[in-house]
């Protein structure tokens, strides 16, 4: 599964992209964060405020409780302030 | 039996290339008889009173045409629409310079001025694109916060 | 003491000649960091389905200025805004031919959006041009009849 | 005093202005369009029904109750369809 990082996300994670396997307890978006923010550092100051960090699954925005299924794709990123 | 409603395309681009006003609103008007109303909307980085010398825009190639396409599906649902153009730079963007443009053509004007609206207010909240700011020496500093109120203009729409 | 607002000029015209989108957009932007946002509304003839071959806009020369400016003058109080202008034009116009223009610019896109859909809502309303049809073959017909639902739309601005 | 008249007011009358004298009991508005109404024909299905009919004092709108006074130009026209 790839996932990628936007912006300070990224910036604090220090990378942009990366594949990754999941464990199989990690279900839902909410797991996915919690076992990422104990990874090291970088993604423990990424991921300090869980709640604030959006999330797309296959590019396509999906809240916290989303189940992580067989995604191909997960983006983790700041709120959004384009426009 | 029911006549199936024939639905415009719109044009979604997101480019670091500058756009012009003029072309895409022709691009929607021209050869047309039946447009009465067209609202263009520009949005333009602000210098903050000189604080700033740039906006850094990232965005998640791929999502943000996907995203910006779903939001104006919802448009053209919504309101009868005779043209929607969207185009969304991304890379560094200097004050006075453009950063989005949204055109949204109708028979009437109510129908454009709304359309137009919503298309701003969910491209800053649902599109995945983030501005960085770069100081008066240009170098790079913090993040853009989203802001409540965007949030707020976002969900009057659901009110309605 | 207080500290008096500099309040912006609007630009107005009356005229029989066609006007350039984006040269009056660029008119209120050019050289400029503190804008945001620039709304611009163009208002075209259609041709109902065919049945009409042009608009001929009669106006009284004199009013239609002074009243256009009395109507940005309240959007100017009401608005921050950094840039208004409205063109309107006079004489025979054909479908997909522009009738008017107002563009309204601002820090922030709310205000921009509002000011231009208030002063299309009073233009409508308030500002003394009256259209009379050309049918499919030239003939002059009837002159359009004001619209209730404009009406609606314009005391809506004295509710909020 | 100036009169000026527009679109099918014009037509109607059959002609853009004149410059008039009104009587001294022609006092508001309402006055003068009772007073125009009965001088001909033209007058009569231009002004036939006075409510709809706009009046701009001296390029100003006004309702039907405004006194005359010393205006200078009186516009009458239909509901105004621009934009």
């Amino acid at each position: 599964m790839k996932l990628r990082y936007f912006a300070w996300v990224r910036e604090r994670i220090g990378k942009a992209e990366e594949d990754i396997d999941l464990p199989e307890n990690v279900v839902s978006v909410r797991d996915l964060l919690v076992w990422l923010k104990q990874r090291d550092d970088g993604y423990a100051q990424a991921l300090q405020h869980p709640e604030v960090i959006r999330v797309a699954i296959n590019q396509e925005h999906v809240d916290h409780k989303q189940p992580i299924g067989d995604a191909r794709e997960i983006a983790l990123f700041p709120p959004m302030t384009g426009g | 039996m029911t006549v199936p409603v024939r639905q415009i395309e719109p044009l979604i681009r997101v480019q670091s290339d500058d756009f012009d006003l003029s072309v895409e609103t022709a691009r929607l008007t021209d050869g047309r008889t039946d447009i009465g109303a067209v609202v263009a909307f520009s949005g333009l980085c602000r210098d903050e009173g000189g604080s700033l010398s740039a906006l850094e825009l990232e965005h998640y190639p791929g999502m943000a045409e996907v995203e910006i396409a779903r939001i104006a599906g919802q448009a053209i649902d919504r309101w009868p629409l005779q043209g929607l153009s969207v185009i969304h730079r991304y890379g560094k963007i200097k004050p006075g310079e453009n950063i989005v443009l949204v055109v949204a053509a109708s028979a009437h004007r109510h129908a454009a001025f709304e359309a137009a609206s919503f298309m701003m207010d969910f491209l800053k909240t649902r599109a995945p694109f983030w501005k960085q700011e770069h100081d008066a020496e240009g170098r790079p500093q913090g993040w853009v916060e989203a802001k409540a109120e965007d949030d707020a203009a976002q969900s009057r729409w659901s009110e309605r």
